[in-house]
């Protein structure tokens, strides 16, 4: 019975189906935001990973991915941010009703109101710190720092992981070359996070907890943050085993466990498949149906968007301020783009100039 | 007769000169208590009720700061025992977890190490929800979003230090990226482009990851460039912009609120 | 030189102590059963003089079986239960001869460290090579009518193979031991172990063809009587 | 005053909060306190102390029993009398103090005097020095200074002299009224002295109250007790790839006695190492500072804890009992694990290198052997042993031999013919099983068959001159010596060469009575050398051998190769180089013999059998077996484990792997030609065991030079020759350089056989050794075993020479039969001892000799000048045990002394070497020409 859950768990487990259902279930969460923050539903899914993990760690391989000492962190984090976002959404949801029936947030009910520092806040932030601090010593106590053997330039482990903050990184040079992966979608993070106070420019819904009146700009943080970060991570720790093949959760990392890889650029499949005819020998030629889809990607969309659903916002940003929002949300959505062409399409490279190591 | 010597302690010039002020629950002597302390200094006298909930904070700036402090005294006492060196670095590692008294402080410095990562997203997560980055907070953030990724390069440059195969092989495939920068990186597009009279200017010998590592691969030079940035550069960095981050923090109006 | 001797005398008299005054003599008989085998004839051509010695030719001292129906030269003596007792070497030395190209006797029993006196009392080359393997072997060439020689084993070991390099039918065997409390059954196939302080022991009566037989015994401080009995292959 | 400010909560309630996160820190804090000081070596240690408390308490029980308890008391008794007599004389005592002390300021201002007078004068000196150089006038004042403080100096000095003289004086006055109680307490101490001895070594071990502090938590950074030991070893370095440091040792934290004598009986982890003058011992080649304890048994010499050792349990008993007791598991991510205990010895051959055995290490050792009994080094390159020898017969004439049947039926399996060979199994394995791979094995086998015959040249053979005598043929296989390497069927024998069964289903009677007549004939580099058979005897040999038959074998089927298996085959193997339409098309056009040579061909290609065997046609092909040089170190991960459910662990891989060599394609999906290809040795669990310890002992970690056991100049040669003596199987018969030759104790009669060639060297002039291995002639006329001709080169010839020189310590000289300079009258005192001990009783064969039994025959001493070293005769009869022990040659000069005292004065020395001069001129009678003795021996002209 427990056997044959698990099985089922690890044959429909693929990257596709758990990418696209936890987009599912964000979207869920977003458009149900009332529903999703009652106490029921929390308790609910609360109860549903608990047990998740409850049976998870009957099977001992994945006691053991789970309680790799460099794993804890990421487990408590599941558990620790998702408590966290159904929090400050029910705290936003509840403003929300306030702002509708015309009343003050709860926040701004208190607004005027200022309390001494000491104790109230002081008293606050030395308990929280003793809690923290034991906490920490217990986790120090029970868990011991990983040591394994003396490094060997010559050995490697197989998988290789990088430190588990960078593994959505590392999740993503399945679809992306390094350079995209490793150097450009890092910067633009950064940047992008950098440019959030710039681009966001409605002063409603600062200081206090609020969704409906800032949804997009949530909506797109949540998603970057839940499901092009977090999601990645798990992914890349939990669910990725030697050669970086997928594995179930529930699936013992085989190391010789061999997948096809078929996947073809979009040169070969438009000159080769499509067309019957062999690839050009230029490389310009041969990529140049892949460098227009490509800019094309990154001028139509903008044009398009300016004139119908980012009207306003187009607007009030002015050009430059529209395309750099456009142009971080364009290579923001551009990675689950990538990942459904791929498994689509065993898409390889839009644009593939190895002469250059310039493949898209 | 107690309360006599407790009065003569009190009331010694030497107490009076540390303390100042009594420990009474007068108003005055609050206030005095967060003023005339250089730590309680950080914070404004009075603040507004709604940011002094842990409700709205979480606490999650604060606790960044505290493991932080947490991981620099820990940080300090590692330093003691260990040597950067290929030679000595494993053994250090290794005389911590086998006989080095309190050798626990190297889990003390690691857990704290992914705590910290851990208490910062989650910072920059409730600063999100609660708008805290709108004006006139907007640079604040981007001092914030800084210190987000120091943080995580501090973690990053102290995976490499126990000098064992997941350390080494950790940075070896983060650092490898780096290969692939954008005309830095050899491996990069359009580093094939820099090129004087025919000879390549960005090789593996020159990229940007050879300078990160000070070598071809992760190896000795990248041992000590490791350790250096992972024990005074970065953390030099951090502490500047967290003086910068807090001292906005009461120049822009204190823990945000409501307008 | 003299002191020596004092503390010897006074250790001697401690182990005398040690030892109950009350002390039994244990005697036997060793039976034979069944056929006894052919007397063998050996060849001693090669050797002019011991042909000479036995000019009918020379009988087979292996099995020799006494006209009472015992067997001669079975060793026997104490095996265990007089673990923890130490027991000095007698001075006066265990003879053994070479005559009329014979080793006499032909088993015999020797304390550890005792003197073994060899004695070569026919006019031609005899060679005594012991095949010990606790104590250090010696291999003796004695050309010399009357030459003596004296060799001592330093390590007990039941038994030791005696032999002569140049005649082959000549072989002795010799049980050392680390006690005095053994015998060899004699012509009428006795045996007499004495002094026997009280106590359980087992016994080991050893023939060099019939193998060797054990037997727990209880001595009191009277005389007692055992018996073997070996049997024709 | 502002209005109050609000409050956000009741602040009384955080004080509970408050408390409890800091009593939950504290605790947390006493907890890291708490389990930091607690230490699995500490519990170790304490358990160490009550045992060596135990044990030196019982030595203490020993050392009071031993005490003169009567003594004791007399002493006592008589130094509390001393002690009362000397009260009686307290008024006298008194005085003599006093004046003692008295002259204590007179001898204090005496000695400052002196004192104050020597700083004066040097001081001077060093003035009148300066001003001199300088041409100061001031000179001359300080040399007057100088001379006037010299006699005050002399003065002061007698003056001081005489007072120390009186002191002492008064002193010893004063102290002999003690010392007779300082004698009797001296007296006392010597008795006491074993017994305070151990007490104070009782209380050194003892646990008290101070130390119980000293190791207190937090005070224990002082001077505890209990301390971590450990051994920085300067030779060694752990190898952190491409970074070593220094290697430290901290086993002993636990293993506290393993050094020292008299804990053989404790409970682990305190027992003394085994073998103690071997290892560990000060005394020992592998003493503890040096050597520490990870080098050989590798594991984290770092560790002070039970599973971070790396201790590895021997078998899955012990793994279940390790877990019980010390919750052990296994760390995965730790390499030099440690090496369980039976396979121990492969570390031994990380600094015995370039040596053919390892002494003491007999299970390495073993390993060794088999593998090149087995061929290992055939297939696999092992970087140290390059030099082995083809382990299978030459097959480049085999057509000559056996015919093609036979092959097909030996090849289907080795064992149905022999069960005794080493042959392994190549075909029919559990990796071939299913119907389409059973016909292609069978496809194989006959290919192989008609390859190795159509490429066979042949060799002239000669029939047997008569028909033999099988009887006779018997009674000389047993008698020649062929026993030594070859077992029969019934009769044991050596197993270095193949067992003699079944010859007469094998070959032909033409071939085996030329192969015994001269094997080079059949086979250049046989290992087989001729024993100079005469043909009847070999006649004889060969009915006897061929009387051998195995007849089911010879009833069994020799499968045929299916046609369309050879094609598909072919195709299969042609598809790497060219297409398939190609391949097709050169199918066609070839004969089914010439698709069997074909394939015979690449199937001895594919399964290597040219490693083994000299195969015509695959000369310069490289073995397909995986090199080995450094298989203790190979990436666990690399060893593929497939779907076998075995630990993994490179030992378990390897015994699993030589026990199935096939086993790990189980529940793969491959094709035929990728299958694996080791075959199937039928190997016994003690043959995996050893093997399995000589693959783990093969790496290329480099151990520091001075810690190596690197081979000198002679050591060099001593291996070299012993690997050729290996190679030649001396041992057969020979006992020689620790090892007892097999046939010698298959011999009853230890004079019939061969000869033992311990201190050969030493014993032989080289020139004659060298000729008689070339050309061996009998020595021993009355032994039936016959020494063969190897038809050794010269270079093969030297080596075993310098083997023989170097292993006995001699120089190598290859002067002829130099004789020994000396006087007529000692060669008559030779001559006339040589009677009088009656040497020619067994020195002299003859007919009366030889009917006394073998046993009794001593060597021709007419041989002795051409071949002995005048020295070592010397020796000999002084001493033949020393130098052959168990020899059967007596001493005559038992204890140094003389048996004849009338020749040479008694002296045994002079008559030993009268008699050694005497051989070396001595010809022995010939009896047929009715000449005695004493004629042939021309002293004369002999000794001028």
């Amino acid at each position: 019975m427990l056997e044959s859950f698990k099985n089922f768990l690890n044959s429909v487990s693929s990257p596709v189906t758990i990418f696209t259902s936890a987009v599912l279930v964000f979207a869920l969460f977003v458009t149900f935001p009332r529903q999703a923050t009652s106490k029921p539903a929390g308790l609910a899914v609360l109860l549903l990973v608990l047990v998740f993990f409850g049976i998870g760690l009957t099977d001992e391989h994945f006691r053991t991915i789970v309680s790799t000492p460099d794993n804890v962190p990421i487990v408590g984090l599941i558990f620790l941010f998702g408590y966290f976002t159904w929090y400050a959404m029910r705290k936003a949801v509840i403003n929300d009703r306030r702002i509708e029936k015309g009343e003050p947030t709860v926040e701004q009910a208190e607004t005027n109101e200022k309390v001494l520092v000491f104790p109230y806040l002081i008293f606050i932030e030395f308990v929280v710190a003793l809690a923290y601090a034991v906490m920490l010593v217990l986790w120090s106590i029970f868990l011991k720092a990983p040591l394994e053997e003396p490094a060997n330039p010559t050995v490697s482990p197989n998988p290789s992981k990088a430190p588990w903050y960078f593994l959505g990184l590392q999740e993503m040079l399945v679809y992306f070359d390094p350079w995209i992966a490793g150097v450009l979608l890092p910067t633009f993070i950064i940047l992008g996070l950098c440019a959030i106070p710039y681009l966001d420019r409605d002063p409603a819904g600062s200081g206090y907890y609020s969704f409906k009146g800032r949804k997009p700009v949530i909506i797109v943080y949540l998603f970057g943050f839940w499901i092009l970060w977090i999601l990645l991570i798990l992914t890349g720790t939990f669910l990725r085993g030697p050669n970086w093949n997928f594995f179930g959760p529930f699936e013992v990392w085989d190391v010789h466990k061999v997948v096809p890889l078929v996947n073809v650029n979009l040169s070969e499949l438009i000159f080769i498949k499509w067309l019957g005819v062999g690839l050009p020998k230029l490389w310009f030629l041969r990529e140049a149906p892949g460098i227009l889809t490509v800019l094309a990607y990154l001028v139509i969309p903008p044009a398009i968007l300016a004139k119908t659903v980012f009207k306003n916002v187009f607007k009030k940003l002015g050009a430059v301020r529209y395309s750099i929002l456009v142009m971080l949300l364009l290579v923001m959505v551009a990675l689950p783009i990538k990942m459904y062409l791929r498994w689509a399409f065993n898409l390889k490279y839009l644009v593939a100039i190895p002469e250059f190591f310039f493949n898209i | 007769m107690k309360m006599n010597i407790g009065k003569f302690i009190t009331e010694s010039q030497l107490y009076k000169s540390m303390f100042r002020h009594g420990y009474s629950t007068s108003e005055r002597d609050r206030a005095l208590s967060v003023m005339t302390n250089v730590f309680f200094h950080l914070h404004p006298v009075k603040v507004r009720k709604s940011g002094a909930r842990f409700g709205f904070t979480w606490c999650a700036g604060g606790l960044s700061f505290f493991v932080f402090l947490t991981l620099v005294v820990s940080g300090i006492l590692l330093m003691f025992y260990y040597r950067p060196t290929v030679e000595y670095a494993y053994n250090d590692i290794m005389a911590l977890r086998e006989h080095v008294p309190f050798g626990i402080m190297r889990e003390l410095h690691r857990w704290g190490a992914h705590a910290m990562i851990i208490t910062v997203w989650l910072h920059m997560f409730r600063v999100f929800m609660t708008g805290s980055y709108k004006p006139p907070r907007e640079f604040n953030w981007v001092i914030g979003v800084i210190l987000l990724v120091l943080t995580m390069l501090l973690s990053f440059t102290g995976y490499l230090l126990p000098w064992d195969q997941l350390a080494m092989w950790a940075i070896t495939v983060g650092s490898n990226m780096a290969r692939a920068t954008p005309f830095l990186g050899h491996e990069g597009p359009g580093a094939a482009l820099l090129s004087l009279g025919g000879i390549q200017l960005v090789h593996a010998g020159s990229d940007v990851r050879f300078a990160l590592l000070g070598g071809r691969f992760v190896g000795a030079a990248a041992l000590l460039r490791f350790y250096i940035l992972h024990c005074v550069a970065i953390p030099t960095a951090v502490v500047v912009l967290m003086s910068v981050h807090f001292w906005r923090i009461r120049k822009d109006g204190g823990i945000s609120g409501p307008l | 030189m003299k002191k020596k001797v004092y503390f010897s005398a006074a250790f001697l008299t401690l182990l005398i102590a040690a030892v109950p005054a009350s002390a039994a003599t244990l005697g036997g008989k060793i039976a034979f059963e069944g056929r006894p085998p052919a007397i063998e004839k050996v060849k001693t051509d090669a050797d002019p003089k011991c042909k000479m010695a036995h000019p009918d030719g020379l009988a087979s001292d292996q099995v020799i079986v006494n006209p009472n129906g015992t067997l001669k030269n079975v060793f026997v003596y104490v095996k265990s239960g007089l673990e923890g007792k130490a027991f000095e070497a007698p001075k006066e030395p265990v003879v053994f001869d070479q005559k009329g190209c014979q080793y006499s006797p032909k088993v015999f029993g020797i304390q550890v460290n005792q003197p073994l006196e060899i004695v070569n009392s026919d006019d031609t080359l005899h060679n005594v090579h012991s095949l010990p393997t606790q104590s250090q072997a010696f291999n003796l060439g004695m050309p010399i009518k009357g030459m003596k020689l004296k060799k001592t084993f330093t390590k007990p070991e039941v038994m030791v193979k005696i032999k002569c390099e140049v005649h082959p039918w000549m072989s002795a065997w010799a049980g050392v031991l680390d006690h005095p409390f053994f015998g060899v059954s004699n012509e009428e196939g006795q045996f007499e172990i004495k002094n026997l302080p009280p106590g359980q022991y087992v016994i080991e009566a050893w023939h060099e063809k019939y193998g060797s037989q054990t037997q727990s015994v209880t001595v009191t401080d009277k005389d007692a009587e055992t018996a073997f009995t070996f049997k024709a292959a | 005053m502002a209005k109050p400010s609000p409050s956000l909560y009741s602040i009384s309630k955080t004080f509970v909060w408050f408390a409890l996160v800091s009593l939950l820190l504290l605790g947390s804090l006493i907890a890291i306190v708490l389990l930091d000081h607690h230490r699995d070596w500490k519990n170790w240690q304490k358990k160490f102390i009550a045992l060596k408390l135990e044990k030196t308490e019982k030595e203490l029980k020993a050392a009071d029993e031993k005490l003169d308890k009567k003594k004791i008391q007399d002493l006592r008794l008589e130094i509390a009398r001393t002690e009362s007599d000397l009260k009686a004389h307290q008024s006298e005592r008194a005085a003599r103090r006093k004046a003692a002390a008295a002259l204590e300021p007179r001898l204090a201002r005496a000695k400052a005097r002196a004192q104050d007078l020597k700083q004066f004068q040097d001081s001077y000196k060093y003035f009148f020095e300066e001003y001199r150089v300088l041409g100061d006038r001031r000179a001359a004042d300080f040399e007057k200074k100088l001379a006037e403080i010299a006699p005050r100096l002399t003065e002061a000095k007698a003056d001081l002299e005489d007072l120390e003289k009186e002191s002492e004086a008064k002193k010893a006055a004063l102290e002999a009224f003690a010392q007779k109680e300082k004698d009797l307490q001296k007296a006392l101490d010597q008795i006491l002295q074993e017994k305070t001895r151990v007490e104070k070594k009782i209380a050194n071990v003892k646990p008290s109250l101070a130390k119980d502090i000293l190791n207190a938590p937090m005070l224990d950074f002082l001077h505890p007790s209990l301390q971590i030991q450990q051994i920085a070893l300067d030779g060694l370095e752990d190898d952190y790839h491409f970074a070593k440091t220094q290697k430290v040792d901290r086993c002993t934290t636990c293993h506290l006695a393993i050094d020292q004598k008299g804990f053989e009986d404790a409970p682990q982890p305190f027992r003394t190492h085994p073998k103690m003058d071997l290892y560990l011992g000060a005394a020992s080649p592998h003493p503890v500072e040096k050597f520490g304890c990870t080098v050989c048994h590798s594991g984290n010499g770092h560790s002070v804890s039970f599973i971070t050792a790396s201790h590895t349990p021997h078998d899955e008993a012990q793994a279940k009992e390790w877990v019980k007791k010390y919750h052990w598991r296994e760390i995965e991510k730790w390499d030099a694990k440690m090496l369980p205990i039976q396979h121990v010895q492969a570390a031994c051959a990380k600094c015995h290198r370039s040596v053919v055995e390892v002494p003491q290490a007999d299970k390495l050792n073993r390993g060794r052997r088999l593998a090149a009994r087995y061929g290992c080094f055939n297939c696999h390159k092992i970087s140290g042993f390059e030099d082995r020898w083809k382990a299978g017969p030459d097959l480049r004439r085999v057509g000559s031999k056996v015919d093609r049947e036979w092959v097909i039926r030996w090849l289907q399996n080795p064992r149905d013919f022999r069960s005794s060979t080493r042959m392994p199994q190549i075909f029919h394995l559990s990796n071939t099983q299913s119907p389409d791979e059973k016909n292609r094995d069978d496809a194989a086998i006959e290919a192989i068959a008609v390859y190795l015959m159509k490429n066979s040249e042949t060799v002239e053979l000669s029939v047997p001159p008569a028909i033999g005598n099988a009887e006779k043929g018997e009674t000389f296989v047993k008698q020649l010596g062929c026993l030594g390497c070859h077992s029969l069927p019934g009769i044991k024998g050596g197993d270095a060469a193949a067992e003699l069964s079944g010859l007469g289903s094998k070959v032909k009677p033409e071939w085996l009575y030329a192969w015994l007549k001269n094997p080079r004939h059949y086979s250049p580099n046989t290992r087989m050398p001729n024993l100079r058979l005469s043909d009847e005897e070999a006649a004889d040999i060969t009915a006897y051998l061929l009387s051998n038959c195995n007849d089911p074998f010879e009833k069994s089927a020799a499968p045929k190769a299916r046609p369309e298996a050879v094609d598909q085959m072919l195709l299969d193997s042609m598809q790497g180089t060219m297409r398939h339409a190609d391949a097709q098309k050169m199918l066609a056009g070839m004969t089914d013999e010439e698709k069997l040579e074909a394939l015979g061909k690449k199937s001895i290609a594919h399964q290597g059998c040219f490693a083994c065997h000299a195969i015509k046609g695959f000369e310069d092909q490289k073995p397909i077996g995986a090199e080995l040089s450094n298989e203790s170190r190979k990436d666990i991960h690399q060893f593929d484990f497939g779907f076998v459910d075995i630990e993994h662990s490179r030992r378990a891989f390897i015994a699993q792997k030589l026990r199935d060599p096939r086993g790990y394609d189980k529940g793969k999906v491959k094709a035929y030609y990728e299958k694996l290809r080791m075959p199937q040795f039928h190997l016994s669990d003690e043959e995996i065991e050893s093997l399995t310890t000589f693959v783990l002992s093969l790496t290329d970690e480099s151990m520091p030079l001075e810690m190596q056991k690197r081979p000198d100049l002679r050591e060099a040669g001593v291996e070299k020759g012993r690997l050729l003596v290996s190679k030649l199987n001396c041992n057969a018969c020979h006992a020689l350089d620790g090892k007892t030759g097999a046939l010698r104790a298959l011999t009853e009669d230890p004079g019939a056989a061969p000869p033992i060639l311990d201190g050969e060297g030493a014993k032989v002039r080289e020139k004659w050794l060298h000729e008689f291995l070339k050309n061996p002639t009998p020595i021993r006329p009355w032994l039936t075993y016959r020494m063969p001709t190897f038809g050794l080169s010269d270079e093969e010839t030297k080596t075993l020479v310098e083997y023989f020189a170097y292993l006995a310590h001699e120089n190598i000289s290859y002067k002829g039969a130099e004789v020994p300079e000396t006087s007529p009258e000692k060669i008559e005192a030779g001559k006339k001892l040589f009677g009088q001990l009656q040497c020619a009783k067994c020195h002299e064969v003859n007919a009366d000799s030889a009917a006394m039994g073998a046993s009794f025959l001593a060597p021709d001493l007419t041989l002795a000048k051409k071949r002995l070293k005048p020295e070592w005769v010397k020796k000999w009869i002084e001493d033949p045990q020393t130098l052959q022990e168990g020899t059967m040659m007596p001493t005559f000069f038992a204890d140094g002394q003389t048996p004849i005292t009338d020749v040479l004065g008694g002296d045994a020395k002079e008559q030993i070497e009268a008699i050694r001069d005497y051989l070396y001129r001595y010809e022995a009678p010939d009896k047929t020409k009715g000449e005695t003795r004493e004629a042939k021996i021309p002293i004369a002209n002999q000794a001028a």
